[in-house]
């Protein structure tokens, strides 16, 4: 059997599945838009909850994905896809055009633009930064404010873009919170003079060991916890931010003074998943991501036979989460293309 | 030289011995000063009467002999036994030699001592050798048992103890001493004898063998004047040491047989207590903080040092669980459990609570004369009114949150068909003894006023509660004219008098006595017999007296919840050692801590009687029926 | 503070001003205590751009200050607002220019409701007729009248007399905005720029030549509070909220106070009054008080008018240090002239006077 | 009120950089698990107190550690220490030592002294 | 009695103002109320959608529900898109609708605005005019207010004021025409029944108070007490 499947998205869970299919001797095609595969990853600098670098399972995928089976296409994006009774057709870019049995849609997610929250004002006071933007900072070791001095007192926000009907996210992006508990503690590792505030509207420690990270951030880093949504963001006179926010628990609003601000950015579809969504008409649900077939048990079908979902386009997932799904997705493609159901 | 009376090197005993006994004087003067105008008039009816013979029987068993230590560890007990009785002996005999041997009678003390010097020549033969074999004897006595003590030092286990107590500059300077003194008696008796080739089998023979190389002539005297030096140095030091324990403890006795007690103020009494701590360590070896959790600095003989230092004690004081195993096992009977309470209460205002602990007068006028001076802090506490009834069921606090407990004691009130009112049912006042142990004796005042006058208003003759802690409290420190039963207690009346059936179930159960109901209390038997009654009541290795903390006691302040649990689970491990079907126990709060702890089903009484009950046929149950409606979810 | 971030914003936020032929409102409040502004921007508007702004007789308040007060039911205010669209359409108007910010925000909400309950809509047009006979349009097009200031501040610009520059210093001058709760915060795309960094008046501002200041408490209300003024008992909760706001633009040293809303620029005006007879303390540079000017007054201190044309004369706080510090050369024996010169008597215990 | 029939009232909001949390690192100091509630808000559900009148330990808690002392100086006393509280607490505070002490800490800061 | 909560629903704000509510309290965080009353507009909302009509009623009769100012900063930011100053109103409205209003000292409040604004309206045609701003009530207008009003006709003829004037301009006498119509929008869409409403109640609630109480006018006990009654209990609560 040699049948020609194409992956869409060179990151976590295209790498995966490529990877997974590769093995299993079928001819991959990887389309990655960018100019170098593993996507979101790369900017990771340590993963949660057990803190391991990001490095390592790039390392991991780009073996994967290490195979004759495969031609990976860097730069390169669909413009066109179509399919016939039988084969899906593709252009790209760059002008090439192939058939393919069976695809594999992983075009994840992007991070929410947090200039959209204007009141937590990202790209207009200094010092106010996100999730990623901190993961940067890890990685160079530079800690400084735009000063040059060193931040003595650190706020989190909880829930930038996720649950907030004001920029059209009502879901959960569930990776924030727990981000949100390891980046405290990476941050009260490089800076132990300084001080650790997160503002949560809800702590959702769902995943294994979770719980435990955030333990351990009380106990042991003295990361504080102030339950209340920020409402807005202003500049002192002395160009500290100051964050209004309601001391939920003590049911007082309360004005607090910080260095620097870290804003969790939250997950929304990518646009390059969009663009193919438009294009094949494939079903989105409120959420806006991919809607599967059915969440239980066909979470990587989608609407079109021999279309198949894998990872982060379908809903917000952890690493673990995503590879697994991108696995999923294999047994799909290889269940579909089996001799007979064609 | 036979005739010398007097020589250079005594000055040294001499100051020391009348500096001690002066100082001696002047304490014991000052302390019965400072006591209270009973305890002064106890303590005189004390020595001027019988009682005069058992503090000497106590004296000699205790100080000299060392009984309870004997009892607890006999290698430990041998030890303060040579070293004190040993010791005692020496003078006793010596003095009797000097004054049968030396030249005139009525010594000065260091003829005595010195005896040997003063008469090189004495002892050849005869009566006299006789003599001088005694005393060899028991310098031997006494070194042996020193050798011990050095040993333990520097080895603790070869005297038993898992700990030994850490020391201070001036305790090792006096104890350096106290180690020297008879072996320096020793090397100078036999460096005599070696010179005038006599001495008995000791110091004759090592004198013998050391004049055989040494000049025995020369070396005899420098080695006098150590032995009057160490003693000098040791008597001088006494009383800024440990060792003042060695005077303090005639006191004590004699104090302690007159029937004076620890005050709930630091007073002389408390004082000569902490005095008498010989630091010997068996508190430490008693403590589960000790030997389940690992706090090795907050046991009695560390509060007792920091206290005699005029250290700061808050910190020792209150992280205890108040188990009171420690006042148990103490040899020298130093009453700890209350001592350490004063360090409580210290840091709070000074409030006289005696007439509460003491409970002097008991009648409902001064519960209202009390009650005039209203709550302060606790004013939000409604009015009530609470309904007429015998017998009152207070839950209290901690069994609130073990509800089973509650409902088998409604179930067995019911049973019982005695007319009782539950008074607690929608959630009580705090008996106040939390607030005690947290040395808060003022608002735990206002808790037992408020609690004090719903009992007497209900008009019953009977307080019963489930909890040991408020138990303590409603019998030492409520001015209550009801009788006052823990839930064993009066279920042990309620089968004696039949008011109920019951079936034996078959199954083996281990008791766990609650430190406030047990050593806190005196209640042991009752909580047995009504196991026997029901069940396969078996013994364990930590019975009665020398039962277990469950680790959850409210008395302690500082402990971390591990160690609780830790201590928590050591305990359950040694009392289901026999794998018993159910571990019981008669506290809410030794249940709620068990249960967490082990695997074993942890039961208090009230729940394995309620599980016993045959269910009387008909409806005799007295109780309201609106508090028959019973809320049983915590 | 990085403009540009700030610029992107705008930009989501470019807001359809109509260019003439503007059906205008008065406000209860900018009538009453700020009548110049009001003359000024018809005058302005009629004279200087020669637009079309028509005043009918007829028109009255919307009610807002009632229903925001709570003695006045929305089905009532809805048809009021909705007389007035009849009178527009009567006299062949279609966009509307309100002088007053809770007027403007209640017309916004209003509008928005009928398109989410269109019943309500049948039911204010069944009431209308009742009540008056009348019928009525939406309008085209709902501007408060600082949009339209602000769509032609480059127009003001170019025929400006004087900038807003510190004459002294050559600086430019230190403006503090106030934009007033109900313009773009219930609506932010209602308002220029949005409901967090609004540019209707620091778009202004920054035309004329003056910097605006952003401080912690820009965005606070002024603390008005309708039922937290209009009744005694309740006007701690007005002037603590003044008071906070004043507090935390102290440290900037601003040389004005910009405003949009009328009850705001009467606030901060009367406030600062009150609280430097209640505590003693006032908020300016060397124990002054912050002139608050009106979006029409400032343009039309920058178009060269008279200010005591403009009323400045009748503020609590006087505008003299402000003046000076433009380069002003004012004549105060102008100051408190009738309109045909005739010398009125002299107020006392002005501030900054 | 003087002749305007109003006055400036002080604002209930925290401002955490004017308060004083001397209370609060007392407390952390001595009593490290303190740091660890996930304000469930069980001890205030099961306080004997609580039953009489409106007191919330989990309130209490926040308050001391944004360093709104004066409301705690006036409800700290309230507790009984009956320790209901430890025995629900999932995190295993040892909220007992926690309103001690408060009120240790009270009496040293004298400016507070209760 | 139809169940509150669905009374509340009839009312388009309500309808609008309440999806549901998260209690992040961004509300509470920049409303001028939470900051200077015992105020948070949180708890209120969160009350309200547990639909228990005791809970509503206590509301009704509260005084929380008069705390607002209504500038409306929370409809900006609530992630859940509620507008708490939406469900104030409707609550207002209702509280006064059954009367519940005089229960509360800042409910009681609504007769003296009734009595200031409400009569303006149809006096001048405008909720505030400079002559309706007595200076007695407004000593913080300051001395030039009372300057200002001595002054009226000079002051406004220069800044193009219309005192009492035919025609357009500030302060202009509005046609006579334009106040029936906008009386008769009053008596069809039901503005004047609430107005006598409160009247009512007020009254009702001046002789339980035993104050005494003038069908009209600001000079009587009531309106006195209503006016300027300030228990100083607002801005505390105990824990």
């Amino acid at each position: 059997m040699n049948w020609d499947v194409v992956v869409v998205g060179g990151g976590t869970a295209g790498m995966e599945a490529s990877g997974q299919l590769a093995k299993a001797g079928y001819n991959v095609t990887l389309f990655e838009k960018e100019e170098e595969a593993g996507g979101h990853l790369k900017n990771w600098y340590h993963l949660f909850p057990d803190r391991r670098d990001g490095e390592e399972v790039i390392t991991y995928l780009n073996d994967q994905i290490n195979n004759d089976n495969i031609t990976f296409y860097k730069g390169s994006r669909i413009d066109h896809l179509e399919k016939n009774e039988k084969k899906f057709i593709i252009k790209t870019n760059e002008g090439k055009e192939m058939t393919a049995d069976a695809i594999i849609i992983a075009t994840g997610f992007d991070l929410f633009r947090s200039e959209r929250k204007e009141e937590y004002g990202y790209g207009i006071y200094d010092n106010v930064i996100t999730s990623a933007d901190l993961e940067k900072r890890f990685r160079t070791g530079d800690m400084k404010m735009n000063n040059g001095e060193i931040p003595r007192r650190i706020g989190i926000v909880h829930c930038v873009g996720s649950r907030d009907e004001k920029v059209g996210n009502l879901y959960c992006s569930k990776l924030c919170c727990v981000t949100a508990v390891k980046q405290a503690i990476e941050i009260s590792e490089w800076l132990p003079e300084s001080k650790v505030f997160c503002f949560y509207m809800d702590i959702r420690m769902g995943g294994a060991l979770y719980e435990e990270l955030y333990m351990e951030s009380q106990e042991k880093y003295g990361v504080n916890y102030i339950r209340g949504k920020v409402s807005e963001v202003g500049e002192s006179f002395t160009n500290s931010l100051i964050v209004k926010v309601e001391d939920t628990l003590a049911g007082r609003p309360l004005k607090m003074e910080l260095d620097m601000l870290v804003l969790m950015a939250g997950m929304e579809i990518s646009e390059g998943s969009k663009k193919i969504g438009k294009a094949l008409g494939l079903k989105t649900g409120e959420n806006r991501f991919f809607q599967s077939r059915d969440n239980h048990f066909g979470s990587n079908l989608s609407n079109i036979d021999g279309l198949f979902y894998a990872g982060t386009c379908t809903a917000p997932m952890n690493i673990t989460e995503t590879i697994s799904h991108a696995r999923a997705a294999v047994l799909d493609v290889m269940d579909y293309l089996k001799d007979g159901r064609r | 030289m036979t005739n010398m009376q007097f020589d250079p090197f005594v000055i040294p005993f001499n100051i020391g011995l009348y500096f001690i006994l002066f100082y001696v004087v002047i304490r014991s003067v000052i302390w019965f000063r400072g006591l209270s105008r009973p305890d002064k008039l106890r303590l005189q009816r004390g020595f001027f009467g019988i009682t005069f013979i058992k503090s000497l029987k106590d004296i000699f068993l205790e100080s000299l002999i060392h009984r309870k230590i004997l009892k607890t560890n006999l290698r430990l007990g041998y030890m303060h036994m040579s070293l004190a009785f040993g010791w005692f002996l020496l003078i006793l005999f010596g003095t009797i030699e000097a004054d049968i041997f030396g030249a005139k009678h009525l010594n000065a003390p260091y003829k005595a001592i010195f005896f040997r010097f003063f008469n090189p020549e004495h002892g050849r033969m005869g009566f006299e050798a006789v003599y001088g074999f005694l005393m060899d004897l028991i310098l031997a006595f006494i070194l042996s048992g020193l050798l011990l003590a050095i040993l333990k030092r520097f080895y603790s286990k070869v005297v038993g103890v898992r700990k030994t107590t850490r020391l201070k500059t001036l305790d090792r300077i006096a104890l350096t001493s106290l180690w020297l003194i008879f072996p320096s008696r020793l090397l100078a008796e036999s460096f005599t004898s070696g010179a005038f080739g006599n001495g008995s089998f000791m110091t004759g023979t090592l004198g013998h063998w050391l004049a055989s190389f040494l000049p025995a002539q020369e070396l005899a005297y420098p080695f006098w004047w150590l032995y009057s030096l160490s003693l000098g140095t040791f008597f001088v030091l006494l009383p800024i040491t440990r060792y003042m324990h060695i005077p303090t403890e005639l006191f004590l006795i004699f104090m302690r047989n007159s029937g004076i007690k620890t005050d709930d103020k630091a007073g002389s009494y408390s004082e000569v207590e902490t005095y008498s701590c010989s630091s010997c360590g068996i508190c430490i070896d008693a403590c589960q903080l000790n030997f389940s959790a690992g706090i090795t600095n907050i046991q009695s003989a560390y509060l007792m040092k920091a206290i005699r230092n005029n250290e700061e004690t808050s910190d020792i004081a209150h992280n205890c669980l108040m188990c009171g195993r420690c006042d148990q096992k103490c040899p020298v009977g130093i009453e700890l459990s209350p001592i350490r309470m004063i360090q409580r209460r210290a840091g709070e205002a000074e409030y006289d609570f005696r007439n509460i602990y003491r409970g002097y007068f008991r009648s409902r006028q001064s519960v209202a004369a009390v009650n005039l001076n209203g709550s302060e802090v606790y004013s939000f506490l409604p009015e009530t009114n609470p309904e007429k009834a015998d017998v009152l069921y207070f839950a209290g606090c901690m069994t609130h949150l073990t509800p089973t407990i509650k409902k088998s004691m409604v179930k067995i009130l019911d049973a019982s068909g005695v007319n009782y009112n539950f008074i607690d049912e929608q959630g009580g006042v705090c008996c106040g003894r939390p607030l005690m142990l947290a040395g808060q004796d003022k608002e735990a005042r206002e808790l037992i006023n408020y609690n004090s006058q719903i009992i007497w208003k209900s008009g019953a003759h009977t307080l019963v509660t489930s909890c040991p802690i408020c138990y303590k409290v409603f019998k030492e420190s409520y001015y209550l004219d009801v009788e006052v039963l823990h839930h064993t207690q009066f279920i042990r009346n309620l089968i004696a008098d039949n008011s109920f059936k019951m079936r034996f179930l078959r199954k083996k159960v281990v008791y766990h006595t609650p430190c406030d109901l047990g050593r806190g209390s005196g209640v042991y038997d009752e909580p047995k017999e009504v196991l026997r009654h029901v069940a396969r009541l078996e013994k364990s290795k930590f019975e009665d007296e020398n039962s277990l903390c469950c680790g959850g006691s409210l008395a302690n302040m500082k402990i971390s919840s591990q160690k609780r649990s830790k201590i928590a689970r050591d305990a359950a491990t040694e009392l289901t050692k026999s794998n018993p079907d159910i571990l019981a126990t008669s506290c809410p709060l030794c249940k709620k801590t068990f249960s967490k702890a082990t695997e074993t089903r942890v039961a208090d009484i009230s729940e394995i009687v309620a599980e016993a009950i045959i269910e009387p046929t008909g409806n005799n149950i007295t109780r309201k029926q609106n508090s028959l409606s019973h809320e049983l979810t915590p | 503070m990085n403009l540009e971030g700030k610029k992107r914003i705008w930009s989501d936020y470019q807001k359809e001003i109509a260019d003439d032929h503007f059906f205008y409102v008065r406000s209860c409040i900018r009538q009453s205590f700020f009548p110049g502004s009001e003359q000024f921007f018809l005058n302005f508007m009629r004279n200087t751009l020669g637009k079309d702004v028509y005043e009918n007789p007829a028109h009255t308040t919307c009610t807002g200050i009632g229903y925001h007060s709570d003695i006045v039911p929305s089905s009532t205010i809805m048809t009021v607002i909705a007389r007035h669209f009849a009178l527009m359409k009567e006299s062949g108007y279609k966009n509307i220019a309100i002088s007053c910010v809770t007027s403007f925000g209640l017309y916004t909400e209003i509008l928005e409701t009928w398109k989410h309950f269109p019943e309500e809509l049948e039911k204010t047009r069944e009431y209308l007729y009742k009540a008056t006979g009348r019928e009525f349009d939406i309008p085209e097009n709902v501007a408060h009248t600082s949009d339209i200031i602000y769509k032609f501040r480059s127009e003001i610009a170019d025929k400006a007399k004087i900038f807003l520059v510190n004459k002294k210093t050559g600086e430019p001058l230190k403006i503090v905005e106030h934009i007033g709760c109900h313009y773009a915060k219930m609506f932010p795309k209602s308002g220029v720029g949005g409901a967090e960094f609004p540019n209707v008046l620091s778009g202004m501002a920054e035309a004329w030549g003056g910097k605006v200041i952003d401080y912690p408490e820009r965005r606070h209300c002024c603390g008005f509070g309708f039922r937290q003024y209009l009744v005694q008992a309740n006007r701690g909760y007005s002037v603590s909220n003044t008071a906070k706001k004043f507090s935390s633009m102290e440290p900037y040293k601003p040389d004005m106070v910009l405003t949009n809303c009328p009850g705001c620029t009467m606030f901060m005006d009367k406030w600062q009054y009150t609280i430097k007879e209640m505590e003693g303390t006032s908020f300016g540079e060397n124990g002054e008080s912050i002139p608050v000017l009106t979006y029409e007054e400032l343009a039309g201190l920058v178009l060269g008018f008279n200010p005591w044309d403009l009323g400045l004369q009748y503020h609590m706080v006087q505008s003299e240090p402000l003046l000076n510090k433009l380069g002003i050369d004012f004549d105060s024996t102008d100051k408190y002239k009738t309109k045909d010169g005739k010398q009125m008597p002299l107020p006392e215990k002005l501030i900054n006077a | 009120m003087g002749k305007f029939g109003f006055a400036i009232s002080k604002g209930r909001q925290i401002d955490y950089e004017a308060n004083d949390r001397r209370i609060a690192e007392y407390i952390l100091e001595h009593e490290p698990s303190f740091r660890l509630c996930i304000e469930c808000g069980g001890c205030s559900a099961t306080c004997t107190t609580g039953n009489f009148t409106r007191f919330s330990l989990r309130e209490l808690h926040i308050l001391i550690k944004r360093g709104e002392n004066d409301e705690v100086r006036k409800n700290i006393g309230k507790c009984m220490l009956c320790g209901k509280c430890i025995l629900v607490c999932p995190r295993g505070v040892n909220t007992r030592n926690v309103v001690v002490l408060a009120r240790q800490a009270f009496q040293k800061y004298d400016e507070y002294a209760i | 009695m139809e169940n509150l909560y669905d009374i509340l629903k009839e009312d388009i704000r309500f309808e609008e103002g309440l999806n549901a509510c998260m209690n992040c309290g961004v509300c509470t965080a920049i409303c001028p109320a939470a900051e200077f009353y015992d105020y948070d507009p949180r708890k209120i909302v969160d009350t309200v959608q547990k639909k228990d009509d005791e809970e509503i009623v206590a509301l009704l009769k509260s005084e929380t529900i008069w705390y607002c100012g209504e500038c409306m900063s929370c409809k900006t930011r609530c992630p859940r898109g509620n507008t708490p100053g939406f469900i104030i109103m409707a609550l207002r409205t209702l509280s006064q609708k059954l009367g519940y209003f005089t229960e509360s000292e800042k409910g009681r409040q609504q007769l003296a605005i009734k009595r200031t604004v409400g009569e303006n309206i149809f006096k001048y045609g405008y909720c505030a005019a400079t002559y309706a701003v007595n200076p007695k009530m407004h000593p913080e207008q300051g001395p030039i207010w009372e300057y200002i009003l001595d002054n009226t006709n000079d002051v406004f003829e220069r800044l193009g004021g219309q005192v009492n004037g035919i025609g357009t301009g500030p302060l202009r006498k509005i046609p006579q025409e334009a106040l029936d119509e906008l009386k008769k929008i009053f008596d069809v869409t039901g503005g004047t029944e609430f107005f006598e409403l409160i009247e009512e109640h007020s009254k009702m609630k001046a002789s339980e108070m035993g104050l005494q109480f003038k069908s009209e006018g600001t000079d009587n006990d009531y309106f006195v007490e209503v006016y300027t009654a300030n228990n100083g209990k607002h801005n505390t609560h105990d824990i």
